[in-house]
């Protein structure tokens, strides 16, 4: 390591990692003893992306993902009652029992949801840049998705616009090797899924996802540059799932060997142990850590379990919403007629 | 207050100019919709007068920017999205019927949609069997979309304008071959700001014998079929023009058909669940016994549409269908 | 013949595996179709046994693929394509409503478009908002394509043998909630060739007082109602299973509704524009007089699918309302 | 020219290019007649795409292309008389007076289509491929796209799986520098439209799509191949229309500087000149070649206009067919399982 280190924000990131390891351990039990339905898809062994580029960025930066959403949330700092309360389908959930696992959402946080149509939130993660940009605003927008959702068209069609109309966004394939049962390499004809952002003209990174220092540094990297210029980034994070694609997959498309291997390569056992040998953290201290964060995750299903379901009454509250009789228009004024904030080649 | 004639082209123009002038929030994407000023010239002006940032040319892509809209639209923005027509939707059809209007439950009441997807929808001129849909029965199946179909310059306006300011994604889905047509609408703000509800019928025609339900290019069509009818064979037809397909008006639509007893709908889309069997469903569920004929309905017939002009003709609804319609059902 | 009791996810993959022997012309495509046996299993061991050539994994690109398989049947291929779930044929809508349908037309009679699109359809459990759209009655808006939606075992065997087997591009809309259900089936291929004809209905329990229309999923709970309608008001209902959206069996339909002259019908999907309002329409455009009472509906509610248990149940049809509806139509 | 020139073969490619030519100058006339209806999409200035690229090819490789379809058509062979008649709307059209100007179709010549929903048909022309591929045959599939198609889903998908599966497919883009009013640079953020093609890992060439000899060259480079070797191609043929984007286009968006440098290049003329240069036409007997055709195609409109209408009693004739009763399937053989004829990390 080369530059100071921020003893508490390096901790953190541990933290934040460890809590989606232990929820979603929590959350797997649970589903396990028919506890909850649907689907559930772990984010286990990918914990270093979303962690590393959460602490890259600001929390007013715009976060979006696909279904595999619980550690987007959590590392943006859901709380893991309201989490776990989600999945159980309970009025307290993040979403108030209405999304379930693959809908995750916070606004107070930024956090603009979890989707569960694959490549179909990769143009509403380009639109929350394209409205920082509409405004001025510094703020950029980082969207998720994985390997498999490179080959769908919504996905082309937003980086090709992102591209064109030069977006703060940082697209960030959570590369785990596998959709569902199909390899990366039998769904494109890459080299390298980074590659794919030579199609588009836009400057792509390989990030080792497994390393949440790498992410956190490279991913800071960009966010910087890109908030001074605005320009989009696509971004491949390598890392690994450990679970099946859901519940329900026995993975035979892997070799327990193949599997054990990337295990070697956890990102939280890793960190811990740089910490440790950094000395910025003593074994018993992360037991601890541990523990404590092991309680939480058990006191978060029965928060969850003792939680309300929502009022059947209120069933058809969430269809339309009342138009809001306190929005203020922003009159047009003349000074901001002809400015174009996009750098395309527009011109009138 | 003296009511100008313009065209429908010009009232959604207007519409358009008045909106974004009144709220920055309020932009327009879509193809051709700046530079060109348009495919088919509703934009006319709007880039020069406010300018690329608000105006904005996409490329062909239509789930691209309808999710860029949604996106901008979750955060505060009121996207207006211009498909060049409502059959290049099918391609964004995901993101129009899945997206925008599941938000707001899937976060829980957290996010909404105030967006605008508005464009030319159903049959125009020869245009073939992938350029004619008539979308207004798909979409409306999708619980937390809005659509409207306006008939008229004034209802162009004012509705399209409503869209705007509704906090609900809303679909308003314009008739191409009536974007020439005239009509009396109230002067431009700031001197009147015409904004008229969404899901209000209105009935422009009475008559006490038979409910001809009608929307978009139908409305004509009904009413040219009702001149026939009465002069042909005395029968007084009403005309209501539903104006919103979603939601819908049914209490002028009932009210009507209580007093008339006979319908016949007149839908621009074609029949297998279109929305002559919605309406149908609807009047049979709660007036039922004030009906004293089967309800007739003229739609596009059950075949993709074909280029020639014959064949063309003889699929689309006509006021010839409508009358022969409304003679069956009044038993004539 | 000896009739043998297997799941209708063993009926499907039998179908498969049957018109894949019988014809080099067939194919399986879509997502983890082939290594994976399918996401919900439906072409286990099919890879192994016919090989990659025939059964293919595709990436997530549903446009793409449907479009491949549309190529590939104009130019004399049966393809096979496997939606993991029809609510993902929505980003596919294009090419499923306005390429495979058109073309005939387009073409002048050139090409037809042997190709089958199938998959689950329709609710299943907590899925949430994107993940639970019943399809039918958008597609079967479309002119030009077929749309069955088998209820049984043999019913889901006999018409996807029978869907490939047409020159004409039709949907086979699977139930999931149904994949895991048992019933009677004859022997497979070579000792019995088990194809049904598309467009016709069954009438799997007689009743004098009130029909229930049924399909799919819901054909279950029309049974679950009939009973209880039966025990606790002595009300005999007759259940009709649609098997095929369209072509619509209306000779089944119209006898069932002539002899009782009550109707409720039970539908998958929203009822705005749904198979419900337009089993109405044809019934009262037909058999006006039959009707003693209105036609009543049970549908999913107008509302996105919240992903809660509690509001879900809520949502979506049930026996309890069925039996609601019945006693309604019924007076009771 | 290196190559030994076989006159026959040259001369057909200027009468080609010219039949279109003054084909669609017919077309335009009639429809400033308000003799036929709909739209009309001009091809006139890209000739030399569609001629060049058919004489390199076989009649059986299959074509595809979007609404700008006459010059595919009559490449192929189609008559003018057919082809006319469907602008009309006749029932001896090409598409029987049902397709009209976007919906050419030749079933005999292997003319798959015009097709109107942009980026709609590409990834039908990747089935076409499949097709071939799938049947051991070493036909390949010409599919033609403008430079404004190449930014919407289906193109991305089409490509993306045509590479993994090494479909032996020339996808062809005319970049004739506008989709309607959009300059290509206005809609994609790309050096050159070629440069997509590294985003799918597929090759991808750059041609003269002004100068008919090069296309003719070079596809048929690409096609000798791609049938030995079956894989696809990314072509980017530059090229212009000289006509609006269809009738009712202003063209305001370019200046009549540019379009009158482009029309320098005019692949008719340049061609000509070549051949009188070369010795294998005289002017005479251009002029009396232009001439001939130009009759030929003032008889296709009286053809078309006293052609019948289609009968409106078939109207219902064209939405199914019966099935056909003399379809033959073909048993599966034990030897053709286990066969994998597409090169991906396909494995059992
Ligand atoms: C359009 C669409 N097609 C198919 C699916 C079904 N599906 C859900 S997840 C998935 C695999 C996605 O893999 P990847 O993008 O790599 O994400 P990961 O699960 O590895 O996080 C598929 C095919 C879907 N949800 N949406
Ligand atoms: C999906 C879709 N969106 C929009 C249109 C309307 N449209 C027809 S042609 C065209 C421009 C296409 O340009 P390009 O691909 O460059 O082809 P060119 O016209 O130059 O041959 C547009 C936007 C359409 N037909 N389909
Ligand atoms: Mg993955
Ligand atoms: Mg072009």
């Amino acid at each position: 390591m080369s530059k100071k280190v921020n003893k508490e924000a390096e901790l953190k990131m541990l933290y934040d990692m460890l809590v989606i390891r232990r929820f979603e351990e929590k959350a797997q039990q649970q589903y396990q003893m028919q506890k909850i339905g649907g689907f559930l898809h772990l984010y286990i062994g990918q914990e270093a992306v979303a962690v590393g580029s959460v602490a890259a960025t600001r929390p007013d930066d715009y976060m979006i993902t696909a279904y595999r959403d619980h550690g987007h949330a959590l590392a943006r700092g859901m709380g893991m009652n309201e989490a776990m309360a989600e999945i159980f389908g309970k009025a307290t959930g993040c979403s108030k029992g209405l999304g379930g696992s693959m809908h995750y959402f916070d606004k107070a946080r930024n956090m603009m949801g979890g989707h569960a149509i694959v490549g179909g939130h990769v143009p509403l993660g380009a639109g929350f840049a394209f409205a920082a940009r509409y405004r001025g605003e510094d703020r950029i927008s980082l969207c998720y998705m994985g390997d498999g959702a490179i080959n769908i068209g919504a996905f082309h069609e937003a980086l090709n616009m992102a591209a064109l109309w030069r977006l703060p966004a940082i697209f960030i394939c959570e590369n785990n090797q596998f959709a569902m049962g199909t390899a990366a390499t039998r769904s494109n004809h890459l080299k390298e899924i980074a590659d794919r952002g030579a199609g588009y003209n836009m400057k792509s990174v390989v990030i080792d996802g497994m390393d949440v220092r790498e992410v956190r540094d490279k991913i800071a990297e960009i966010a910087t540059a890109i908030r001074k210029e605005p320009e989009p980034y696509w971004v491949e994070c390598r890392t690994y799932r450990y679970r099946g694609h859901s519940m329900s997959d026995p993975g035979t498309y892997r070799t327990k060997e193949e599997l054990e291997k990337h295990k070697k390569d956890d990102p939280i056992t890793n960190f811990s142990s740089v910490l440790i040998k950094e000395g910025l953290l003593t074994d018993e201290e992360f037991k601890k850590m541990d523990a404590e964060i092991k309680a939480l995750a058990s006191e978060s299903v029965k928060f969850a379990e003792s939680s309300p379901d929502p009022d059947v009454a209120k069933l058809h509250d969430y269809t339309f919403v009342e138009n809001d009789p306190n929005y203020q228009p922003i009159a047009t004024t003349p000074d901001v007629r002809g400015q174009n904030p996009f750098s395309c080649t527009f011109s009138v | 207050m003296e009511m100008r004639e313009i065209t429908y082209r010009q009232a959604l123009n207007e519409a358009l100019a008045e909106e974004l002038e009144r709220d920055q929030n309020v932009f327009l994407m879509g193809e051709e919709v700046a530079q060109y000023n348009g495919a088919y010239k509703i934009s006319q002006g709007l880039l020069e007068r406010f300018g690329p940032k608000r105006i904005i040319d996409a490329p062909i892509a239509e789930a691209g920017f309808a999710g860029i809209g949604i996106g901008a639209a979750m955060v505060g923005l009121r996207p207006i999205i211009e498909f060049m027509s409502f059959s290049f939707s099918l391609v964004a059809f995901d993101q129009v019927a899945n997206n925008a209007p599941n938000m707001l439950t899937m976060s829980g009441g957290q996010f909404h949609c105030p967006i605008v997807f508005r464009g030319i929808n159903g049959p125009a001129h020869q245009l073939g069997a992938t350029h004619m849909h008539a979308t207004e029965n798909l979409y409306s199946n999708f619980a937390g979309l809005k659509v409207v179909v306006p008939s008229t310059p004034r209802d162009a306006k004012g509705l399209l304008k409503a869209a705007v300011r509704d906090d609900n994604p809303v679909l308003v889905m314009e008739v191409e071959l009536l974007y020439g047509s005239k009509g009396l609408v109230e002067p431009p703000m700031p001197e009147f700001d015409l904004v008229l509800p969404l899901g209000k019928a209105s009935v422009p025609r009475e008559g006490n014998d038979l409910t001809i339900l009608s929307y978009g290019r139908t409305v004509a069509y009904a009413h040219k079929a009702a001149e026939a009818l009465e002069k042909e064979h005395g029968i007084h037809a009403e005309v209501v023009d539903l104006r919103s397909i979603k939601p819908l008006d049914t209490e002028t639509i009932f009210a009507s058909v209580a007093k008339t007893h006979r319908v016949v709908v007149a839908e621009q889309c074609r029949p297998f669940c279109g929305i002559a069997s919605e309406l149908t469903f609807q009047i049979q569920e709660h007036i039922f016994d004030e009906l004293d004929a089967p309800v007739a309905r003229v739609s596009m017939e059950e075949i993709p549409v074909p280029y020639s002009e014959v064949l063309e003709h003889a699929m689309l609804p006509s006021p010839e269908k409508i009358i022969a319609a409304g003679r069956k059902v009044c038993g004539v």
